[in-house]
């Protein structure tokens, strides 16, 4: 297959490389945070919001189901709320925004020697599996950003920051609920 | 790693010092009211007076806001000029923080009493308008 | 000792510093004195009575007459103005009115005094669009119901002027001669809050 | 004064290039902190690793002591910095299928771009899981719509709720936070699995 031999390729180059150490260890968490907290203040200092994610992949969302059907869109109260009066949704600050995180992401995972094409699971279960509850999890957490109005960094992190009630509600409850049912699904990950 | 992190955060730290320093300096306002306290005050507080009734403040201030040209043809006796746009100059903040009663006197009602407003926003006392 | 142990010490000792400074009354004033002085200076934030029988009589409809009269003496106003008692200028219902970008403003009381107090206001919070009627309703009576006829020594200027208020008050006494019924304060129409920010993950 | 974008009425383009450069800031740090990791992040609620928990709360602390700073200083005007709005329902629920989420897929949105940057094939899976779960909202949306709107407090502070200053506020969220860092490293030493530690 031609996609793998790439990715063994960019492996191959990309792998055990850190332009900076040779190592690829992560930073101090409390130095990252203070880092993450700086920016944060900086997004409130400047644009008066805090970061977000599950915003502009529900730009994503609206665009395709837009293209596919505009009709479809304008009638659903849910999509009609962001395609009024001609606007596009991919033209928001949280897309650019996430496009920001994707050439961070990069940044970081480049300069530290972390780039690498893989999948993480643990070793007791397998690729597949991990891909599907993946796919599983990622449609929970998107169902469950849209019903609580933000995701972890929208509305429990940028929410807390200003002391708002819902970030306070929001982070207990997705945390919470985490440790009460992280017993059931320990398999993949311990 | 870490050598990489220190000039990192010091970017990061100067960047926002430096903004802070900017805006810092930018506008930084002198009012002491807020708006809702200069409503509050300027409603409760009767600062407008008649005329005739000048004699009765001890040894006022009659502040003149018109601009010089108007003052020097005709003016009341005692009475100072302080052209509007000069308010605010630092050689007047003496006489605005004394105690003695000023009174306040321009070409027009609406210049008067916006000056009340801007000098007891500054947290000056004993203002009037003379009603003209 | 350790780094942890460090890191906590400096953001209890943070912590504490941010709850003992007393904590600042978020008044949204925008303009420092110098800047709200030099919109006290600008002319163009007043308008006179003539210039008001002016943009009345060619039915700008972008114009919108505020009165801050309280309720009780709310009578015989201007027309198409809307009552705004000053006591209620920071109300929900009202607080928008001023906080647009539509409609150009125009803040009459009976005479300056309160007018004025409402238009310092809406200028330091940072509004747009706010206008200050000079002199009032008092006179707008004084020249435009009733002008008077200048004297034979006055200048051409004076005689014009006399015509052009003649004539503007044969149009608003013309209109208030209507049975009462038919006046009916426009709607207000909300405007939109350019400062408030998006935000969350919406 | 702050917030600058809005204050100085700041151009489109200009605030997407802001935008576009805090995102970056935004994805260095979660990158650094090593949340592009599944089983770093999963570790949190198994107490191996609380990665999670330290530079979420550190980075909520820094921002917050930043923020009743400004205001003091007269800096930011806090009347339109925007402060979330509380559903009670909607946040509640909400909260619960993302802490399902969390733990079914290992990451949060934010973390999963950063990690599907860096070659996570995992994470590229839960991008397009997300984007069915909202997709499944938006289609059955007509069905909670009553859920999701009721009980609106309005953009509400937890501070104003409990009656006490912000400041005395954020003293007492840096109060628990250190309790919880310590915690978390007790818990790292107790739940200690060298095994996975060494293969992040």
């Amino acid at each position: 297959m031609p996609v793998r031999q790439a990715g063994i390729y960019i492996n191959k180059i990309m792998s055990h490389q850190n332009y900076i150490t040779g190592k690829h260890k992560y930073m101090n968490p409390y130095m990252a945070g203070i880092i993450l907290g700086l920016v944060l203040l900086l997004s409130f200092y400047l644009t008066g919001r805090g970061l977000g994610a599950s915003g502009a992949m529900k730009s994503v969302v609206v665009t395709t189901v837009n293209t596919a059907s505009h009709e479809n869109a304008a009638n659903s109260h849910f999509y009609s709320k962001y395609i009024s009066d001609g606007k596009n949704p991919m033209n928001s600050w949280l897309v650019f925004q996430v496009l920001g995180v994707l050439v961070g992401g990069f940044l970081s995972g480049a300069l530290s020697g972390r780039l690498k094409l893989k999948t993480e699971h643990a070793p007791v279960i397998t690729k597949k599996r991990r891909i599907l509850m993946a796919i599983a999890g990622g449609a929970l957490f998107g169902f469950g950003s849209q019903f609580g109005r933000g995701c972890t960094s929208g509305a429990a992190l940028s929410g807390m920051a200003t002391l708002s009630l819902a970030g306070f509600v929001t982070m207990i409850a997705i945390f919470g609920t985490a440790y009460l049912v992280a017993y059931f699904f320990r398999k993949n990950w311990i | 790693m870490k050598s990489s992190i220190k000039p990192l955060a010091i970017i990061i730290i100067s960047i926002f010092g430096f903004l802070i320093i900017i805006s810092h300096y930018a506008d930084r306002s002198k009012l002491k009211l807020s708006a809702k306290e200069i409503q509050l005050i300027a409603r409760s507080t009767n600062y407008t007076i008649d005329q005739k009734k000048l004699n009765e403040f001890q040894n006022p201030v009659l502040i003149d806001l018109r601009e010089p040209k108007f003052f020097n043809i005709d003016h009341q006796e005692k009475a100072v000029n302080i052209p509007l746009s000069e308010i605010l100059n630092e050689e007047y903040e003496n006489l605005f923080a004394s105690e003695t009663p000023k009174l306040i006197q321009a070409h027009d009602q609406v210049k008067a009493n916006e000056a009340w407003m801007l000098l007891t926003q500054l947290g000056y006392k004993n203002l009037y308008v003379v009603e003209l | 000792m350790k780094s942890r142990e460090i890191f906590s010490v400096i953001i209890l000792a943070m912590g504490l510093i941010a709850a003992i400074l007393p904590g600042r009354k978020n008044d949204s004033i925008q303009l420092n004195e110098r800047e709200l002085l030099q919109e006290m200076l600008l002319e163009t934030n007043y308008i006179s009575v003539d210039e008001l029988a002016q943009l009345l009589i060619s039915g700008d409809p972008s114009v919108q007459l505020i009165d801050v009269r309280p309720i009780s003496e709310f009578k015989d106003p201007l027309p198409r103005a809307i009552n705004i008692p000053i006591d209620s200028i920071f109300s929900e219902n009202y607080a928008y009115m001023f906080d647009q970008n539509i409609m150009k403003n125009i803040i009459y009381g009976l005479d300056d005094e309160t007018a004025t107090q409402v238009w310092m206001i809406t200028k330091q919070l940072g509004y747009a669009n706010n206008y200050l009627l000079k002199g009032g309703l008092q006179a707008w009576k004084k020249d435009i119901l009733d002008p008077q006829y200048p004297k034979q020594t006055a200048s051409q200027d004076e005689f014009d002027l006399y015509q052009k208020r003649m004539a503007a008050r044969q149009f608003f006494t013309g209109a208030q001669t209507l049975p009462k019924a038919t006046f009916t304060p426009i709607a207000p129409i909300q405007g939109k809050k350019k400062k408030k920010v998006q935000g969350g993950c919406s | 004064m702050g917030p600058v974008i809005p204050v100085y009425e700041i151009s489109q383009e200009l605030n997407f290039l802001i935008a576009f450069i805090i995102g970056i800031g935004f994805g260095f740090a979660l990158e650094q902190a090593g949340f592009s990791s599944s089983r770093k992040l999963a570790g949190m609620f198994y107490g191996y690793d609380t990665t999670v928990l330290k530079v979420f709360f550190t980075a909520a602390i820094v921002a917050m002591i930043g923020l009743v700073f400004l205001n003091y200083f007269e800096m930011i005007d806090m009347g339109i910095v925007y402060v979330n709005e509380y559903y009670i329902n909607s946040a509640i629920i909400g909260g619960v299928i993302m802490g399902v989420g969390f733990i079914v897929g290992g990451f949060c949105p934010g973390t999963s771009v950063c990690a599907a940057a860096i070659g996570k094939i995992d994470a590229m899976a839960y991008l397009g899981g997300s984007l069915i779960g909202i997709f499944l909202f938006g289609e059955t949306y007509s069905w909670w719509e009553k859920v999701y709107n009721i009980n609106y407090l309005g953009g509400i502070k937890l501070s104003t709720a409990l009656g006490i200053s912000d400041g005395l506020m954020v003293f007492l969220v840096i109060a628990a936070a250190v309790l919880m860092f310590w915690v978390g490293e007790w818990a790292e030493k107790k739940f200690k699995r060298p095994d996975i530690s060494k293969e992040l």
